[in-house]
């Protein structure tokens, strides 16, 4: 095997490091041609980056220790990346003339780290791919903006998610214990897929292990009770960046949740199921309550993206359910919601990101009043985004939440956690009832309302340019899901199949689709 | 049998979290005295829970108590100190008392990395920082910790749970095989080489592609931390006179 | 040679100790020494859990744990200079105007 | 039934209206300007045309009555097609169809002339015809759905646009609040709905109306168990709660009232013809679930029976016009489900057709007058107005004549019809029935006789004015239908008057098959013109021709009180007193009935209803209340935990780990 035919399977990912390193170089450029040059380059590597994973889909990672490539990872690779396209269009013009190197840089490097952790397959790895995803996004909140709630916002998201990062990786030493090694699968040999396999998951080492790498996880996807640092640090951001602050630190987080749920075989004890069900419910709770009383709409999104972690994790708990008909599918569900809010949530922030209040960014409620008086473009992707968020048809919301909460109702009764999955789907359909009063309370000020004085329209054509990709997005991904829901759905196959493997380990007469014996 | 255990365990973090509670800087009476005596008699809850119920059979040497009491009680001395700099210095105590404990591991060349990056590199930038920002003594955050109670409760629970669970489950110990020197992966690889040269193997064998990503982390790093600190901002806060970052707080920073 | 259960016992007392300087202490750049003293003790734990299955993969991983205390350092202080230009002290309760 | 035909022609009626809406939309602001309106009446004119094409098609199958075309799959994956969108196309949905696009078009052509202020387009013009595209659009998608998702994508985008456009003037006030009333309180309707689709799902695991009804028509499940009674009351009042909300009924009538605040076009097309009929719409395309139950219709007919009484006592104390029309409304719907409750669908279906024509009408004339007195619309400021606008007056007059049941007009065939088959089940629901018919025909006449009759009076600075074309045109036309629409439900045939009309005509004979699962399961349904068993004494006693002749007299009789009221006796009453001392006495009698009339039968229902209006507006916004302010102080008391201190968050992060831990490890799971 060459060098080159072994790097091939990362070469979307060593075409994002090189451009890191010439956007850093770059950026310490005397010229401001040269720097004014550094945000089209971003978009060219992002471009490249996918044009590599279109041509890579040969996926033999035989030459590298330590990565794994299956359908999961090329559709992470593909949604970060198409995503990581709207999220530069909108944090285009973000960094301050002479920061555009380090800025631009420290998003691939983010980027990059998302595109790692879905194909880590060892803890090491993984871990460090969830710091690469993270350390980068501390760094942009203190340099996104000069207020003073950015610098506190950093200092915020910084201190706990060290916090976090000690926790998880003592989880992680302890999960390395149990299996005496740090690979997480294998098709032959120590594992720590096979480990499970041999002791089960009840093993104290395994509960505390799967427990705390857990909750160190969730402080990347925000739930309750990791969750108390997302509405400063999406406050205190700048309102392009909090809609990268929602998508890749989530997206990395649930990734490596489903690949830490596979390597269990999707068979976790029932006190941790229990606790993921408790973690739920406060989450959708916890967001939608609080989030009813904000008057800045960051905070509003903010605790809104608390609860849509709580949504997702109803779609993680339900797990791979394969060939039982179409919509059933959690982890599908999961796969396909992140990526709609991902869009919504971004949308939402490009709006506020677009528009100007005597000077200062609009972000409360009243900055937004009669929007669609000074803006009515603004204002109606802002309504689309808004109904998205909620929920409500005809947008791609709508879809996803019905996808995560069909994947719920529709557990067979033998499934040991059926009845409380299904009071669990319940309780996310009440919560997003009460979650729409504060997003028709969005929509209500940019319709319903008097303009108040100097809001006026800034930004440029690339963000406006995401905007418009996002909030039509929203509408084509509702008439036409079918292959999103599909590559999802495909990209599940791949972490469904150990549940199989479960099932053939404990000799279980229950059918594949029930994951948990006992 | 698995009960007294039990309470052993729970008993000396409980003691030990009280111990902890009282040592925790406050403005008013001073507690130490307390505190010392309580975290003395968790210190010796340990020992006992060591040395009777794991440690007998296998005969563990005195090394592994001096060098573990001292960490214990540097790492209490650095939250509790009131200086920061004492902190640090306490902290680099933690990791010197800490390498013996390694190096009885076999763990030779992670023990020296961890003096001479830890306790060499890192905490003298600590040191450095602290001597920047704070030359007129402990101010009045440092004397007075923040809900103290709360603090104790919540750590000592959490890994009280966590090592409870760890010794009342005793046969889930040596779940893969027993234990063998770290070293004997030597007969395994079949060359006869010793830790350092072990680790440098298996690094940029099996783990090169994390010692690429580790490459990457320190970059982006070194990258962030200059941005940060060189970043252009108003300063705000009261008493920015005679401060040793410049006049105006606006200048560039000092490295 | 012996059992490993000391010095996991180790590592949980120096985690506690550190989760409680983490909560309990004001200045800034003790609450961080406090994380670092979180991650001692996950190096104590990995090692003995390395030494538990005898090879030296326990090890290498909390080498790398070094480098993520190092990166986690390196930006602390770098924010911790930047917060200490701000408002000329490093008391964490100073930064708190966003709640709700 | 011609599949390609269909499949493009629906596909157009849905896109078409759409488009227009978007074109507006896009390039109202900058392109459009004061010709916003074209693409919406060109949109809408084309389905329109397609509404026409269908109704054709479905005409001319002899023996096929339903089709069900897919247009595409929605969500198709690997294991199957979860979801594909279809419509499905009967008599029913081609006399809704024709309805909506109609009506819609012309509301549209009105609001050309309407949305103006001398001239000149108001403020949001393009916006108003946007989102009236985007209205028929959902209401059409609506109509034409083939399954209960449809129905439910449907119902939800008609209420958001229903929602927008009542809050069309948002820099009113009134106008903002009665927007959010109207959505919430439909949310409380739409929850019912959407848990019995719900339900139909988990019993028949399918939304597909071909595959639900056929299945609900055997009596047996997914599972191949029988499914019980009770189940059906279950899913039919779960349904039904969503058509108490959309269709204006007691007790979640309040938003309607309210919803005036909008354009008056607005109130004619979605709060008069098109929207509120969708609850009738779904009752009756879901008759085989809610004839199965008895006990669902029993409730159909009395909140239809009591609606329809009730808020015909509040419409008799109004004085605002379009206040008069809202609460006519409410009651004619209710009259609507009254028929539906009693099985006799093709009378309602028949009242909801003819009722567009008139209620259309009579919300675009008082449009007409309210253009006219510069926004004002309570006829306490002005009156007499049939001579500056002949026009507005005389086709006023026929809507109100028609809503009146006054003979021969188009009200008064169906609402006969509802009556008689209300008769036919209960004598009590049929009273009621005839009561509130004599009230509707005196409110609508105080109406015109305030308005239009009396002395000349306008409101100062006012300079009242005939309307203009485009707003006379779309009233002429809906005058003309007010008086002839009736004619299809009945067949005329020689031989005097008794056996002149029969009211079971081709109209009837079309919707057969649609109401087939009332006929099937309908227990004491009485076919038209025939006495059926089980029926009360009334109907033995009193033919559907008796019926019609009492009926048409009080009519005439709720039409003279009226006019005795508010025209007659204020001027003779005074001019006599002074000419003729002694037959004053008399007369003064006679107005001492009068007066004793409102004193004693209008004053206690005035204040009944009054007391109504408050209890139930006090119960329902508590209600909203309720359930906003549980979760905000919920909210309240968990914003504790985010102070904002880093070592704060720190802690609940610790503690929140340790409470985990806590109960992972020491849980009492195996």
């Amino acid at each position: 095997m060459t060098l080159t035919e072994m790097l091939m399977p990362v070469a979307p990912e060593l075409t994002l490091l090189i451009g890191v390193c010439a956007v850093f170089l770059l950026g310490v450029s005397k010229r401001p041609a040269v720097r004014s040059a550094i945000a089209p380059l971003t978009l060219v590597i992002l471009l490249g980056s996918l044009v590599a994973t279109a041509m890579c889909s040969d996926l033999d990672a035989s030459g590298l220790v330590g990565l794994a490539f299956d359908e999961l990872t090329g559709y992470v690779r593909w949604i970060t990346l198409a995503m990581g396209v709207l999220l530069l269009l909108v944090n285009w013009r973000v960094p301050t003339d002479g920061e555009q190197g380090e800025y631009f840089g420290l998003m691939l490097c983010s980027i990059a780290g998302v595109l790692l952790t879905a194909s880590a397959n060892d803890l090491v790895v993984l871990f460090f791919a969830i710091e690469l995803v993270s350390v980068p996004t501390y760094v942009m909140v203190a340099l996104s903006r000069t207020d003073q709630r950015a610098s506190e916002a950093a200092l915020k998201y910084f201190f706990l998610g060290a916090l976090s990062a000690a926790v998880m990786v003592y989880g992680f030493s302890f999960l390395y214990g149990l299996a005496g090694t740090t690979t997480m699968m294998a098709s032959g040999g120590d594992s720590l897929q096979a480990t499970f396999a041999e002791v089960g998951a009840i093993n104290a080492f395994a509960v505390v292990g799967l427990l705390l790498a857990m909750a160190g996880l969730s402080f990347k996807v925000a739930v309750v009770p990791f969750h108390a640092y997302a509405p400063d640090v999406y406050e205190g951001a700048a309102s392009p960046l909090t809609g990268l602050l929602g998508f890749l630190p989530k997206l990395a987080g649930f990734v490596a949740l489903i690949r830490l749920l596979t390597v269990c075989h999707w068979a976790l004890p029932d006190s941790l199921m229990w606790m993921m069900w408790i973690m739920a419910v406060a989450t959708m709770i916890f967001g939608n309550v609080l989030a009813l009383l904000q008057t800045n709409v960051k905070r509003i999104l903010a605790y809104s993206s608390i609860s849509h972690s709580g949504y997702m994790m109803i779609g993680l708990l339900v797990g791979p359910v394969l060939g039982e008909g179409p919509m059933h599918d959690g982890v599908a569900a999961v796969l396909f919601y992140i990526v709609i809010y991902g869009l919504m949530n971004l949308g939402a922030f490009a709006v506020l990101s677009g528009l100007n209040v005597r000077g200062e960014a609009a972000e409360t409620l009243d900055d937004l009043a009669g929007l669609s008086r000074r803006a009515p473009m603004m204002a109606i992707a802002m309504a689309v985004c808004a109904f998205s968020l909620m929920g409500f048809p005809p947008t791609a919301g709508f879809l996803g939440k019905v996808y995560i909460f069909s994947s719920a109702f529709s557990l067979s009764d033998a499934h040991p956690f059926h009845g409380p999955l299904v009071t669990l789907a319940v309780i996310g359909v009440i919560n997003s009832a009460i979650g729409a009063v504060y997003y028709l309370r969005i929509a209500g000020y940019c319709f319903l309302r008097e303009p108040g004085d100097g809001l006026k329209r800034v930004g440029g054509v690339m963000p406006g340019l995401g905007l418009a990709v996002c909030s039509l997005a929203m509408i084509v991904l509702f008439i036409r899901p079918t292959d999103l829901v599909n590559r999802a759905k495909s990209a599940t196959a791949s972490v469904g199949s150990s549940v199989v493997t479960r099932v053939a380990v404990a000799g279980a007469e229950t059918p594949p689709s029930d994951t948990r014996p006992q | 049998m698995t009960d007294w255990l039990a309470i052993l365990i729970y008993g000396t973090f409980v003691v030990g979290g009280l111990g902890l509670y009282f040592l925790l800087p406050t403005t008013g009476r001073s507690t130490k005295m307390a505190g010392a005596l309580f975290g003395m008699a968790a210190l010796a809850g340990a020992m006992v829970l060591c040395g009777g119920r794991f440690l007998a059979a296998s005969g563990v040497n005195a090394v592994f108590f001096l060098f573990a009491s001292v960490a214990i009680v540097a790492a209490v001395l650095m939250v509790t100190s009131e200086k920061p700099v004492y902190s640090a210095l306490y902290f680099v105590l933690v990791v010197l008392a800490v390498t013996p404990l390694l190096l009885l591991q076999q763990a030779e060349f992670l023990a020296i990395a961890l003096v001479i990056v830890y306790a060499g590199a890192i905490l003298v930038t600590y040191v450095f920082v602290i001597m920047l920002s704070q030359q007129s003594g402990p101010s009045i955050y440092d004397r007075r910790s923040r809900s103290p109670l709360l603090a104790v409760f919540a750590g000592f629970v959490s890994m009280a749970v966590v090592a409870g669970q760890m010794a009342v489950l005793p046969q889930d110990w040596a779940i893969r095989g027993t234990l063998v020197s770290a070293n004997s992966a030597v007969a395994v690889t079949g060359v006869g080489v010793g830790n350092i040269e072990l680790v440098g193997r298996v690094m940029m064998g099996k783990y090169v592609v994390a010692l690429e990503i580790a490459g990457l982390l320190l970059l982006v790093a070194m990258i962030g931390a200059i941005a940060v600190s060189r970043k252009r901002v108003p300063a705000d806060g009261p008493g920015l006179e005679g401060l040793p970052l410049g006049q105006s707080g606006r200048e560039a920073p000092p490295f | 040679m012996n059992d490993i259960a000391p010095y996991i016992f180790l590592g949980a007392l120096l985690f506690a100790i550190g989760l409680v300087g983490f909560l309990s202490r004001r200045n800034l750049i003790v609450i961080f020494l406090s994380t670092e003293l979180m991650f001692q003790g996950v190096v104590v734990n990995l090692v003995a859990m390395g030494r538990l299955h005898g090879h030296v993969d326990g090890q290498i991983f909390a080498l790398f744990l070094l480098v993520i205390a190092a990166v986690e350092a390196g930006l602390a202080l770098g924010l911790v200079v930047l917060l200490y230009r701000r408002k000329g002290t490093l008391d964490a309760e100073s930064w708190s105007s966003m709640w709700g | 039934m011609v599949e390609g035909t269909i499949s493009t022609w629906s596909m157009l009626i849905m896109l078409l209206p759409l488009l227009g809406a978007v074109l507006a939309g896009a390039l109202g602001p900058t392109v459009l300007k004061g010709r916003s309106h074209w693409p919406v009446l060109l949109g809408v004119g084309g389905a329109l045309v397609g509404a026409v094409v269908i109704f054709g098609q479905v005409r001319d199958a002899h023996d096929e009555h339903q089709m069900v075309v897919p247009l595409y799959d929605w969500i198709s994956t690997g294991a199957g097609t979860w979801f594909s969108v279809s419509v499905l196309v009967d008599p029913l949905t081609s006399i809704m169809l024709l309805v909506v696009t109609g009506v819609s078009l012309l509301v549209v052509i009105y609001a050309r002339g309407y949305m103006r202020d001398h001239n000149e387009p108001v403020r949001g013009y393009e916006r108003f015809f946007a989102y009236i595209g985007l209205f028929v659009f959902s209401m059409c998608a609506l109509v034409l759905g083939g399954n209960f998702l449809l129905l439910y994508l449907g119902w939800e985008a008609v209420g958001l646009c229903s929602y927008l456009l009542i809050g069309f003037y948002y820099d009113k006030p009134a106008a903002a609040a009665a927007a959010k009333k109207a959505f919430l309180v439909n949310r409380i309707g739409d929850f019912g709905f959407g848990l019995g689709i719900l339900l139909i799902y988990l019993t028949f695991n399918s939304l597909d109306y071909q595959t639900v009804f056929a299945m609900v028509e055997m009596g047996f499940d997914a599972a191949g168990d029988k499914v019980s009674t009770g189940r059906f009351t279950a899913i039919a009042l779960l349904l039904f709660c969503g058509a108490v909300g959309k269709s204006a009924q007691f007790p979640l009538y309040v938003w309607l009232p309210d919803a005036m605040e909008g354009p008056s076009p607005v109130s004619a097309l979605i709060h008069a013809a098109t929207m509120v009929t969708a609850g009738v719409y779904m009752v009756v395309r879901c008759g085989a679930i809610f004839a199965a139950s008895p006990t669902a219709m029993a409730v159909v007919a009395c909140v239809g029976a009591f609606t329809a009484f009730f808020a015909a006592t509040m419409a008799l104390v109004q004085t605002d016009m379009k206040r008069i029309l809202a609460y006519s409304t409410v009651s004619q719907l209710g009259y609507m489900f009254l028929g539906l409750g009693v099985f006799a669908a093709e009378a309602a279906v028949f009242h909801l057709y003819t009722h567009a024509f008139f209620k259309a009408l009579l919300f675009l004339g008082a449009g007409s007058v309210m253009h006219a007195m510069g926004g004002k619309i309570d006829f306490r400021e002005f009156g007499g107005l049939r001579r500056i606008m002949p026009w507005t007056y005389a086709t006023m007059l026929i809507g109100s004549l028609a809503l009146a049941g006054f003979p021969l007009l188009a009200g008064f065939w169906s609402k006969d019809e509802i009556i008689h088959a209300a008769f036919a089940q209960d004598w009590l629901l049929g009273t009621v029935g005839l009561v509130t018919a004599l009230m509707t025909s005196f409110y609508t006449f105080r109406m015109v006789f305030r308005a239009f009759h009396g002395v000349t009076r306008v409101p100062e600075g006012v300079h009242a004015h005939e309307s203009g074309g485009w707003m006379l045109v779309p009233l002429v036309v809906l005058a003309i239908g007010a008086i002839f629409a009736g004619y299809a439900g009945v067949t005329m045939h020689p031989g005097g008057f008794v056996g002149l009309f029969e009211p079971h005509g081709w109209f009837h004979h079309f919707l057969e098959p649609v109401v087939e699962p009332f006929k099937v399961n309908g227990v004491g349904h009485v076919a038209a013109g025939h006495v059926g068993e089980g029926s009360g004494w009334v109907v033995a006693h009193l033919s559907h021709y008796g019926l019609m002749y009492a009926s048409s007299a009080l009519a005439l009789i709720g039409i003279g009180i009226a006019y005795v009221l508010c025209v007659d006796s204020p001027m003779l009453a005074a001019v006599i007193r002074r000419a003729f001392p002694r037959t004053h006495e008399v007369l003064y009698n006679k107005y001492y009935v009068d007066e004793a009339c409102i004193r004693w039968i209008v004053e206690p229902l005035k204040r009944a209803g009054r007391f109504c209006v408050g209890v139930d507006n006090f119960v329902i916004d508590g209600i909203v209340w309720f359930v906003t302010a549980v979760p905000r102080g919920l909210g309240w008391g968990l914003r504790g935990l985010q102070q904002g201190a880093l070592q704060g968050y720190a802690a609940s992060m610790v503690v929140g780990l340790a409470l985990l831990l806590v109960i992972v490890l020491f849980g009492t799971w195996t």
